[in-house]
């Protein structure tokens, strides 16, 4: 197959990851992945498939199943120059090495004066929906953006898995970088994707859909949920703004503000359990710099403050629904 | 210990130092208690064909984590417990659940262990599950009969059995508690946190590796720097016990006499089981696990199996005719070869009956997802 | 002494916690303390003082270093029917227990569809002010507000610290208890304590001081900051109506609500990092149910998003000052 | 070995059983080597009396926890590392940061650690701390000089020596890494993450574990089931080696059989180097510390001056007059108690000028407080 054939080929959300991964594994002779079952089994979904044959076992380090020392190992690491990819085999163990990133990783530019950059990349599997229980299906960036020192990024399709991780992986701070585990294989997100230097900056929010009625803040699966509103918001002739902020920290306001600017009222949508979560972020800033704008108060729709249930009718119960978008948005706008 | 155990042959210093007592509780074994372990090997076994067979054809959800080829440490490790001593299985121990306690009955409402309906309950999500199928699988539990509900956190679950076993000492009681745990499990910090506290206070907790040689697709010198992972032990000067995973009576013995040491306020132990993971990782691995691991360390791994070794020793002591060992042979072969006529009848019937609950029973309803985040006073 | 005396004697905060816990320990032989060095010692700050004489090594324990079995044994024990009071000997070090408690003791009533209570208060000294720099000045409660199944607590005096944690003892659910370690031995805030059953019930906020111009969220430490900011706040004739929660997790939101009613302007005050904060849940809960109830935007006053940096004049930049509170306030109030 | 050293006779296993490398390099040393050990020794000494002094006059801010009778501990380690070496020093090991690689001159601005007047200037909360003194005491470290910046999480910054061994490994670099824990941090999870990962991967990782009878207010049986902490290296085969940490010959030797082996990628070993605490915890925990320990446990525990040991091997081996010996006598006696005429002229000048510099520095401006949460491309 030649490179253009291969540039013209629709990925998905998992295989953008994976080109990402052996891109900038093959660019950067210091950057080390480390993980459980990275190598030898190319990891649980098949993100780290191919890098163990190609990069070696120093590079593509099978962990012992010890999240605390594997991010504490990824902090040495980068003390001595290399950059380092952290897969948790599913975000929700990231609650095991959180000593380390929180106090340790986080804080090291601040302690040290801007001495030391820890350029680590902690990634891996989160959100529900698929039927994972209280332990597969979290969507925890809540506590990280609340840590001073992380950026945490969640991209929503295949070409911002693609640009976000590389972008990532080459920006100097610790991210904390949420997959959405559901989009890894689906089908009707699947894009081509620029070859070449492909990178989507940190801080940058997109919006995925225009409209002048009511605007929507979310990131990633939430963002296939929110357009699948829009669309019937759109039936019924209200007119969605559907941001994707892409990144939770950095955040990028003004397209936010600028969105709010031209519809005064606003939604924000996240998957996340809801007290702290980062929607109420979201509308904390949003009600300190839009007083004037609003004219509706502002409503989130997240999951409920539960764990994420395991069989399916109690799962659906606490997960935000695109009915449930639909019904907020509406009730915005009508109010 | 016939020869094949020789694996055993080698113990860590503590066992020898410790203490004299008998490392052959089996003989005190009458022979209806060897039927009957036989009996809960076949039942471990048909448990496992039936989920596999149910899970290849969609009917179940989540993850099944096979038991196959293990069952023997799990027989092996509860069949002399007692009523009153607590237990914390992992994923790959869903029979365990049901095990505990079964010399008291299988039928027997008041034994302290689960019933295999409620456990097929819970593998069916449904409301009768003893969770109300809150939480996937294995991470059942119940207070009343002494089984710790576990999170998917691995090794999490060795300080809350050191937490049960520290009140067994406080309210001077000679309860055991036995935790599963795989060899992979054993890299991290509760790992070592659970055994520390427990070894420091001499506590009555017993921790059982299932050894079998893979965590997920990490092989298991990837995960411990030792030659035999019982060589943990020694970092608490605790016993580390080495038995032969695949010979429920070596199992069994080496399980009795760290039960009784703690019993006797003697103090944790760990208790290596050698075995071998039959299948992948979970059933989603089925078809990698061919791939990472050659076919021929497959067939070595699973050319003991643990029913097979069991029959050969009832024989050889004339606990069995070889005629009776011949009526129902499920062991060394796959399970998806392996048919209802390979069981004895109370065996099928004990799990036709569970499953046919599981299956009538209904789902827990939606409104119940927002209940229990704390507790209720009204219940 | 006698009986009567005792009663009439001040406390500080330190010695009502010292005397919860005795009394408590006293009346129940089900209660158990574990920690790093509460026994031998009697607690790095003393809260402990005296209890392994009274009660002996196997209800008061001397942990070793290891906050994570700390947490999982606590849960072990209360599945035995026992009541468990942690101490973390900062709260900073909250984070590696964090598995356990996230995870696994909030969780737990949840995944045992209420079958398992597990009444265990983990507590210890929290906040900034004193020089401890990052890892002795933490006010990491909101981690733990977004992790469903916790209840959190955090008392601003002597009567409070004790009839809070008494009730959060007898709390069914897991409890997080955050001490204010510069109130322990605070001269000006000492109070006498009724005797008795003297409990104050989780869920309800207190006013500490009545107004008719702004309302003032806040809780812990911060209290007597807003208290000191609403004195010159008087001065320049704006009366402030200061709440102090007192808990975090359950909120008692229909006193912020009146209070709201009667200013219809608000700030809220608290000490830990901005994004994610407890403070911007109170902004976006405020936002959702007091749009028409308000004539300026909320403004929150909280710690910058950085660690606390040891030297004096940087912890000072970053935290929240009396000053930073008067100035927010006269903003809401000039609006 | 004099008879002092007689705690070290008993070794784990692992040693005697790997190889046969010398345990005796301190042959190796040339007279001027010893006055040099000799001369650090008295540096670290006065350092911390210097500090004890300071904080009871109220001039310095945060705990200081002391290092006195553990001198030995930190410049046995030292002594024989390369300049290449990295460390990890935690809160009692204030005098190791600018003893690392303190024989390549003690103004040497090149040597690869720190001088006495960055970490004054730290203690004293000063711009010029090598961190602007935004994190307090011994949480400073320098990639440049090879010191890990570490938390107070104890135990924490095992996995992340662990990592820069890893990088060793990865760059073909023979460098080893040595992290120094006390006793009590051996319980955390981090201790047994980190080591264990590094003992799969032979990582070239030196734990020094500072056994000075006590954490905090927690003697070490309440922290540690082993009868000695050093043999916890037991439950990852590596050796654990026991040094007579009042006996800075034993210390170095000891150390330097470990390094070598790092070195040529043998993997990593623990050091348990018994001593004393001669003081509180931290300064504040001072008069308590002679409530919970008995008098007689802090005077035999005080016994051994890491100084008087030294020199009297000094003087038998006859690498020391008696007379110059009697010089200075700053060792068995109360910090309090020593005045500037017990230490030689070098090292008060040498401690002087860096507290000079320290007080005289300006503190970081209050604007920097927001900086360098996120890196500065600017930097
Ligand atoms: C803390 C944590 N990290 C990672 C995982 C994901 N995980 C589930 S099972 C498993 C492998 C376990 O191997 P082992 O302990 O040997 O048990 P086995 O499955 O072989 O029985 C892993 C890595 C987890 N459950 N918990
Ligand atoms: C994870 C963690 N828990 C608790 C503490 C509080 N703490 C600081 S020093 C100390 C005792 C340390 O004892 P040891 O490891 O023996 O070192 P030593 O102080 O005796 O040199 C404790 C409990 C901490 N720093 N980190
Ligand atoms: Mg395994
Ligand atoms: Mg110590």
């Amino acid at each position: 197959m030649s490179a253009a054939a291969a540039q013209a080929q629709a990925k998905n959300y998992l295989t953008a990851l994976k080109d990402a991964l052996h891109e900038e594994m093959e660019r950067d002779p210091n950057l080390v992945c480390m993980g459980e079952d990275i190598g030898i089994l190319g990891g649980a979904f098949g993100v780290t498939e191919g890098l163990l044959d190609r990069f070696g076992p120093l590079r593509v380090v099978d962990m012992p199943i010890s999240e605390s020392a594997i991010v504490g190992a990824a902090i040495g690491l980068a003390m001595r120059g290399k950059r380092v990819v952290v897969e948790m085999q599913f975000i929700d163990f990231i609650s095991c090495g959180f000593d380390q990133i929180v106090n340790n990783a986080a804080t090291m530019c601040y302690r040290s004066a801007g001495k030391v950059n820890l350029p680590i990349v902690i990634r891996g599997p989160s959100g529900g929906y698929g039927g994972g229980g209280p332990y597969h299906s979290q969507q925890n960036e809540a506590w990280f953006a609340h840590s001073p020192g992380l950026k945490v990024v969640c991209p929503s399709t295949p070409s911002d898995a693609k640009g976000l991780l590389r972008a990532s992986i080459r920006d100097p701070n610790p991210v904390v970088f949420y997959e959405v585990k559901e989009l890894y294989r689906k089908r009707d997100i699947v894009e081509e994707i620029p070859d070449g230097e492909f990178l989507v900056p940190l801080g940058h929010a997109t919006i995925r859909r225009e409209g002048s009625d009511v605007t929507v803040v979310t990131y990633g699966n939430m963002v296939h949920f929110c357009l699948k509103a829009a669309e019937r918001l759109a039936e019924q002739d209200v007119q969605a703004e559907v941001i994707d902020i892409r990144t939770i920290v950095p955040l990028d306001e003004e397209t936010i503000r600028t969105s709010i600017e031209k519809t005064n009222r606003v939604v924000v949508v996240n998957e996340a359990s809801r007290t702290c979560g980062f929607a109420g972020e979201l509308l904390a800033r949003i009600s300190e710099f839009g007083f004037e704008l609003l004219d509706a108060p502002p409503v989130r729709v997240t999951r409920a403050d539960t764990p994420v249930p395991w069989v399916k009718p109690l799962e659906s119960a606490v997960l935000p629904s695109v009915d449930g978008i639909f019904e907020a948005a509406m009730k915005v706008v009508r109010y | 210990m016939n020869s094949e155990s020789s694996v055993v042959a080698k113990q860590t210093d503590a066992v020898s130092d410790t203490e004299s007592q008998s490392l052959r509780t089996r003989d005190q074994l009458a022979p209806a208690d060897h039927l009957e372990i036989l009996r809960q090997l076949y039942l471990a076994r048909y448990f496992d064909v039936r989920l596999i067979k149910e899970k290849r054809r969609g009917r179940l959800r989540g993850t099944l984590y096979s038991s196959h080829n293990q069952e023997a440490i799990l027989v092996g490790t509860l069949f002399g417990l007692r009523p009153d001593d607590w237990i914390s299985p992992i994923h790959r121990d869903m029979p365990a659940f049901f095990l505990k306690d079964m010399r008291s009955g299988w039928n027997n409402p008041d034994r302290k262990g689960m019933s295999v309906a409620e456990v097929c309950a819970q593998v069916w999500g449904k409301e009768a599950s003893p969770i109300r199928a809150r939480d996937n699988w294995s991470h059942i539990g119940s207070l009343d009969k002494g089984i710790i509900y576990s999170t998917s956190m691995l090794a999490a679950t060795i300080p809350v059995a050191a937490g049960v076993a520290f009140a067994f000492k406080l309210d001077g009681q000679d309860s055991v508690v036995l935790t599963y745990n795989g060899e992979g499990a054993t890299a991290r910090g509760d790992f070592h946190e659970g055994i520390n506290f427990a070894a420091i206070h001499k506590l009555p907790l017993i921790t059982i590796i299932e050894n079998n040689q893979w965590a997920y697709g990490t092989p298991v010198e990837l995960e411990c720097p030792t030659e035999d992972v019982a060589d943990r032990a020694k970092g608490y000067d605790i016993p580390g016990l080495i038995a032969d995973g695949q010979d429920v009576l070596d199992v069994y013995d080496k399980t009795m006499w760290a039960v009784e040491r703690a019993r006797r306020g003697r103090g944790p132990s760990i208790i290596e089981c050698k075995t071998f993971r039959a299948y992948g990782h979970g059933d989603h691995d089925d078809d990698r696990a061919m791939r990472y691991r050659d076919a021929e360390e497959i067939e070595r791994g699973r050319s003991r199996d643990p029913i097979s070794v069991y029959k050969r020793y009832l024989v050889e002591a004339q606990l069995l005719s070889a005629e009776e060992a011949d009526r129902h042979t499920p062991e060394n072969r796959d399970a998806l070869q392996v048919t209802d006529d390979d069981f004895p009848p109370e065996v099928i019937a004990a799990l036709k009956e569970a499953v046919e609950f599981a299956v009538s029973s209904p789902l827990p309803e939606a409104e119940e997802a927002f209940r229990w985040v704390f507790a209720e006073d009204a219940e």
